[in-house]
């Protein structure tokens, strides 16, 4: 179990200048095995500082992250259990060497002693678990794949850890067209089976609300609602959340003007970052509700 | 003496990048469908360089006057390239083919012997100047930070004081009398814009996803930039090296003409030195100073005229063209 | 009628032959009408987009002809389209953010682009278009590095439909922005239109549920060819070709739950357009392809303004 | 844009204290006693020079004293203008001599930096608009930056002075004129000014119009380019904006070359037996001279760094993004 406790990250702006922006500002949640979290934001909401600092690609400021009780820090150990995907599969290949380079670098890091005719057996088994033909994609370079072969090609590369516990997938569909994206939402919900914790990392609020049992929406580095997807989606709270589920273009719904999120009295969540629960498992942050903390 | 290529920093990106699945580019598509299996980087990339005749003539020019070097002292009389050979100051024949100096020393045998301290020190000079110029930009780049703040001020400390300057007053004192010394020194001084350059390109490296992707299979600093980030710019780091070792023979040519260059062998700078020193302009000795230049000239513009096919060979956008 | 297409075909030039990028596509566009260009990564939108108002280096103009207005539009003379460009046709690029010349002030850039076009700026006209997308007159006294990148989204719009044009291409330009700003911007589209300050437009983009928002006809493109054009609430709720279909069936709603209902993509990729095989296109991937679909279907006109390319409609 | 000046002025005077303390510390390196090794070295005939250099040497590097207080004892001299002694023409102060020299070095140096510029950029932009010029201006420039500065140098006095006699190739004045403020004086320095100038000049003019033209190709391809041809805009107006764009990293690389520059005027300078700093230097090694060898160092630093100074002032008026990019708008 994956569990954020009033996280933090604040960036300096300039290595000698005193000045600092706060990108992640006291997120606290948690993401269970077997369970696939929405994290929702647009850019500038601080979601993908967020998704590094899970991974250890960058240190928390303030706050705790653990995993399973223990503190998440980079290093060979932890990357056994936690693993991500970014969002540009072109740009995770390295360009001059062959794309199964991935998984060689996770032989080389983590089983130096399995034969290569056995890993070779365990790459092919991964590929096909990603639906995908050994035969078509291995031995290729990078530019020779499609980006959804690619992003595959990365889910494949995180099956191979026995150890793998959660898995850090952002924006992994954003640039893939709409033919495949959702083919490599269903493996990535797929995980859930094989008791893995997912953070889905996204700013497209259908994909989103189509994988997750909950959902963090994020802005400006805080959140604003949280729970249950249906809950946050069915019956929004937060004038934000109304806002962008508004905004969101639907085929055969017309776009209603949301009222204006300018007037929205942030609820400061204070030294706690504590949200108010408006009803069973549905969390909003919010002074204008009733029954909040700022209200 | 052109520390600094003309080329300058390089305007187009020549790191290798992935075409993004977006629609701008030609629709080259994915997948399997492909009638003719595309080529390997490695492959497309030779392809290109056969068929550029700027990178097969100049490296042609190069190779040349390098074997020049290497076997032409092999084919002289003696082991000795000032010995005094022949009759004073004649012009060239088929006995002393570049002619003799005021003291009847065979030109040609000075020439052959100055290219290899040409290219020696051009070796040393611009190899120990490319060294310190990757550790210093693979790390301020890769590091970022302080570590990257102290090393560009740094860099640009030893970018602003004129390196020929240095070179003098260390010289002069040391007194700098070998070949090697002096591609050392001249290395030590001429990394300054190589590593600005190889910062920059780390610098836009380091934030692509492969790195991130490295990380996550624990691999640490010094193999991420040297396994992931280096290969990705190696074209360009050929390229840079090519343009040191053409700068660090521009200046030790510089240095021998002032009269510190090395006294323990012979060298074109020396040559034009002595020529000069002599009044061989005055004299009218043509084909005492006209052949080391020559000499230099041609080294240096072959590897530049084969750095600039070589961009062309690694940088698709310049290829059309 | 203000833009008909007639049998386009454009060829990419690259190194292993030509791709054949567009190969044969006719529509038309009415005047007022803002027609949704959409279709996967590298189906032709954009080389198309590219084609009306300026073709790269690499493009060749193969065959077929472009009207506008009745005037033949001359897209292979890159000489010749001058007189078409700006003030009949424009365009608002997908790379607008970096559109602007980073060292001139915008209203000098403006005054000596309109300059360069025989044109004069009026300056109370200017600071009214601004305001009809949300900017102030000082935008013209500033370098671009000043300005939001949605400012400078919308600062490219206003300066691209200046001499307004009958027609204006849009390409993606929706695709860098956040779904508030891609809102916003689509309105300003609309705007446009609606205040005459353009006459009709193409909208590309890969965003099938946006295109549906603001096109009154949708066009589906398909490995160089026209898959489906019809108007856009036919388009997206009774398609006829399997194409749009399947590529509707892809597409996540805001509140479909994969638990509810699983959706599937489209197997397998687009065929290679180096040298694209004979017959339908999207034969390899169509669940209903047979025999027939060896030859290549023509577009067929099934309902009034609905055209479609498929033997199995 | 008051950090961007804090930040160009903090790298140039740790330059300075960089350049000062490597004078200061290579004669410590010197092996053995460095007093008696630079006066064995020198070749000083007069022993009254002899033992002023010793005296002056003892105080100067005052190896009895702590090295602390040799380094700010070298910097208290240095900082009231005291560079030591000539040994060359003893007993003239270094200052004075270098003042001397500085004339003539600054009126080679300038305009054929300048001119090289201006004429470099001219053709390189001329060169990315013809196919024709492109041919021939890019290999000449590959030939002429490839080029030693004392090589062309050498061929320019060989053939316009040695060979046609049209300029002398000796001197920065005819020996039987004095130095003054006469037309004769200046016509005669002009005579001589032209060989040494040409040289210099040509040989920077090729890396100059290689960079221009580079540049432009670049800028023509980029975005901004693209949508003015996209609105049917004419090509000079395309091509005044991106040579206007290609000029600004122009600027920058005249500030990174100037090194070089300088370099190239010293050996030109020693090629023609120009009375400049380059003369001076090699009188100074010829002598072992170390004072004025050291003085001529410092006064070259200081010269780039001025110099640099000037194009960092010139590239802040040219460059709007200089002035906007801290304050402007974040996107």
């Amino acid at each position: 179990m994956l569990t954020l406790d009033r996280v933090t990250k604040t960036f300096r702006t300039g290595t000698f200048s005193g000045s600092s922006v706060t990108a992640v500002d006291r997120v606290s949640f948690t993401v269970g095995r077997g369970e696939v979290v929405t994290l929702l934001g647009e850019s500038g909401s601080g979601k993908s500082t967020l998704g590094r600092m899970i991974l250890g690609l960058t240190p928390v400021t303030a706050g705790s992250l653990t995993l399973g009780g223990e503190p998440v820090r980079s290093g060979r150990e932890y990357y056994r259990r936690v693993q991500g995907i970014f969002q540009d599969p072109f740009s995770c290949f390295n360009p001059v060497f062959k794309a199964d380079r991935v998984f060689a670098l996770v032989k080389e890091a983590y089983y130096p002693r399995v034969s290569a005719a056995d890993w070779r057996g365990r790459v092919e088994r991964a590929v096909r678990d990603v639906r995908l033909d050994p035969g078509q994609v291995l031995n290729k370079y990078p530019h020779q794949l499609s980006g959804g072969q690619l992003q595959r090609l990365l889910i494949a590369r995180a099956l191979l850890l026995d150890g793998l516990e959660f898995l850090v997938a952002d924006e992994i569909t954003s640039m893939l067209d709409a033919s495949t994206r959702v083919d490599v939402l269903n493996l990535l919900g797929d995980l859930r089976e094989r008791g893995l914790g997912v953070l889905y990392i996204t700013h497209d609020l259908a994909l989103g609300t189509y994988l997750a049992e909950q959902t963090v929406v994020l802005r400006g580095g805080r959140i604003t609602e949280r729970g249950a997807t249906e809950k946050v989606f069915g019956n929004p709270m937060h004038p934000y959340t109304r806002h962008l589920l508004a905004a969101v273009p639907r085929l055969g719904v017309d776009w209603v003007d949301a009222e204006p999120v300018g007037s929205c009295v942030f609820h400061d969540a204070g030294a706690e970052g504590e949200l108010h629960e408006a009803e069973p498992d549905h969390f909003v942050a919010c002074a204008q509700l009733p029954g909040c903390p700022g209200h | 003496m052109n520390a600094m290529p003309p080329l300058g920093e390089p305007a187009s990106e020549p790191v290798a990048t992935a075409q993004p699945a977006s629609d701008a580019g030609p629709p080259l598509a994915s997948g399997a469908a492909e009638p003719s299996a595309p080529l390997s980087p490695t492959r497309e990339t030779l392809h290109y360089a056969l068929r550029n005749p700027k990178l097969l003539i100049g490296l042609a020019v190069v190779l040349v006057l390098l074997l020049t070097g290497l076997f032409g002292p092999l084919l002289l009389d003696g082991p000795d390239p000032n010995a005094y050979s022949g009759a004073q100051a004649v012009g060239p024949s088929g006995e002393h083919w570049f002619g003799t100096t005021t003291f009847g020393q065979d030109v040609f045998a000075q020439f052959v012997y100055g290219l290899r301290a040409t290219f020696l020190v051009g070796v040393i000079g611009g190899g120990i100047a490319a060294v310190i110029a990757m550790l210093v930009g693979f790390f301020a780049g890769y590091r970022g930070g302080v570590l990257d703040e102290v090393l560009t001020m740094l860099t640009n400390i030893v970018l602003v004081i004129p390196s020929l300057a240095v070179l003098l007053i260390v010289n002069a004192y040391l007194g700098v009398r070998s070949v090697p010394v002096q591609g050392l020194f001249i290395g030590l001084t001429s990394w300054p814009w190589a590593a600005r350059a190889i910062r920059a390109q780390t610098f836009s490296l380091r934030t692509r996803d492969f790195v991130d992707l490295a990380r996550l299979s624990g691999s640490r600093t010094w193999k991420i930039i040297f396994r992931e980030i280096a290969p990705n710019m190696s074209s360009y780091l050929f390229m840079t090296f090519i343009l040191l070792f053409g700068g660090s023979i521009l200046i030790a040519s510089s240095l021998d003409f002032i009269g510190l260059g090395p006294t323990d062998s012979v060298s074109l700078g020396l040559m034009l030195q002595s020529a000069q020193q002599w009044s061989a302009l005055q004299l009218g000795l043509w084909w005492w100073f006209v052949p080391p230049g020559v000499g230099i000239t041609a080294v240096v513009g072959a590897l530049y005229v084969a750095n600039v096919g070589l961009d062309e060979v690694f940088n698709p956008k310049l290829r059309e063209s | 009628m203000t833009l008909t297409v007639d049998d386009l075909r454009v060829h990419y030039r690259t190194l292993r032959g030509d791709v054949r990028a567009l190969d044969g596509v006719s529509f038309f566009v009415d005047d007022g009408e803002i027609l949704g260009l959409v279709g996967e990564s590298g189906c032709g939108k954009t080389t198309l987009g590219k084609s009306l108002i300026r073709m790269d280096g690499r493009m060749r103009h193969v065959g077929g002809t472009v009207t506008l207005d009745g005037d033949d539009v001359p897209v292979g003379d890159d000489r010749a389209m001058n007189a078409f460009r700006f003030r009949r046709i424009s365009l608002v690029p997908q790379y607008s953010m970096s559109a602007m010349n980073p060292t001139r002030r915008i209203g000098r850039m403006i005054r000596e682009l309109l300059a360069s076009r025989g044109a004069s700026v009026d300056t109370a006209e200017l600071h009214r278009r601004l305001a009809l997308v949300g900017l102030k007159p000082e935008v013209l006294d500033r370098y671009p590095i000043e300005l939001s990148g949605g400012m400078k989204q919308r600062t490219v719009m206003v300066i691209s439909t200046l001499l307004d044009p009958s027609l204006l291409v849009a390409d993606e330009v929706t695709s860098a922005l956040d779904v508030s700003n891609q809102k916003a911007v689509a309105h300003a589209l609309v705007g446009l239109r609606d205040q005459g300050l353009v006459t009709s437009m193409v909208f590309i983009t890969h965003d099938l549920a946006l295109t549906s928002h603001i096109a009154d006809t949708i066009m589906v493109m398909y490995a160089g060819l026209l898959a489906e054009k019809a108007p856009a609430n036919i388009l997206t709720s009774a398609p006829r070709h399997p194409y749009t279909r399947r590529l509707l069936a892809a597409l996540p709603e805001a509140g479909v739950r994969r638990s509810e209902g699983r959706l599937s993509g489209i197997e397998g990729s687009p065929p290679s357009l180096l040298s694209p095989p004979a017959g339908c296109r999207f034969r390899d991937r169509c669940p209903l392809a047979d025999d027939r679909c060896a030859e290549q279907p023509p577009v067929v006109e099934v309902a009034p303004r609905h055209h479609v390319a498929c033997w199995k409609v | 844009m008051r950090r961007y000046f804090a930040r160009k002025l903090l790298v140039y005077v740790l330059t300075f204290v960089f350049a000062v303390t490597v004078n200061w510390l290579i004669p410590r390196f010197m092996p053995g006693d460095p007093v008696s090794a630079m006066i064995s070295r020198a070749r000083v005939s007069q022993p009254e020079a002899v033992e002023h250099m010793r005296a002056y040497y003892n105080e100067l590097f005052g190896f009895d004293r702590p090295v602390w207080e040799q380094y700010l004892h070298f910097w208290s001299s240095l900082l009231q203008g005291d560079f030591g002694i000539s040994i060359w023409v003893f007993p003239q102060p270094v200052s004075e001599i270098i003042l001397g020299a500085l004339p003539y070095t600054l009126a080679l140096m300038i305009p054929a930096i300048l001119l090289s510029w201006f004429v470099g950029n001219w053709l390189g932009a001329l060169a990315a608009r013809r196919k024709v010029l492109d041919n021939t201006v890019l290999p000449a420039g590959y030939l002429l930056t490839a080029m030693p500065y004392m090589w062309i140098a050498v061929l320019l006095a060989w053939v316009f002075g040695a060979r046609a006699g049209w300029f002398p190739v000796s001197g920065g004045y005819s020996l039987d004129i004095e130095p003054s403020w006469s037309w004769i004086f200046f016509t005669d320095a002009l005579h001589h000014w032209v060989l040494p100038f040409l040289s210099m000049f040509l040989v920077a003019l090729g890396g100059w119009a290689i960079g221009m033209r580079n540049m432009i190709i670049y800028e023509l391809e980029a975005d901004h380019s693209s949508y003015l041809a996209a609105l049917g805009a004419p090509q000079r107006l395309i091509r005044r904006y991106a040579f206007r764009n290609a000029v600004l990293p122009q600027i920058t690389g005249l500030a990174l070359q100037l090194g070089v520059l300088v370099a190239g005027a010293l050996v030109t300078e020693i090629v023609f037996n120009y009375p400049g700093l380059g003369s001076l230097i090699l009188a100074a090694i010829q002598n072992r001279d170390f004072f004025l060898l050291q003085g001529t160092f410092l006064f070259i630093v200081i010269g780039v760094l001025i110099a640099n100074f000037v194009i960092d002032l010139v590239y802040v008026i040219v460059d709007p993004r200089t002035r906007t990019g801290m304050a402007g708008g974040q996107s």
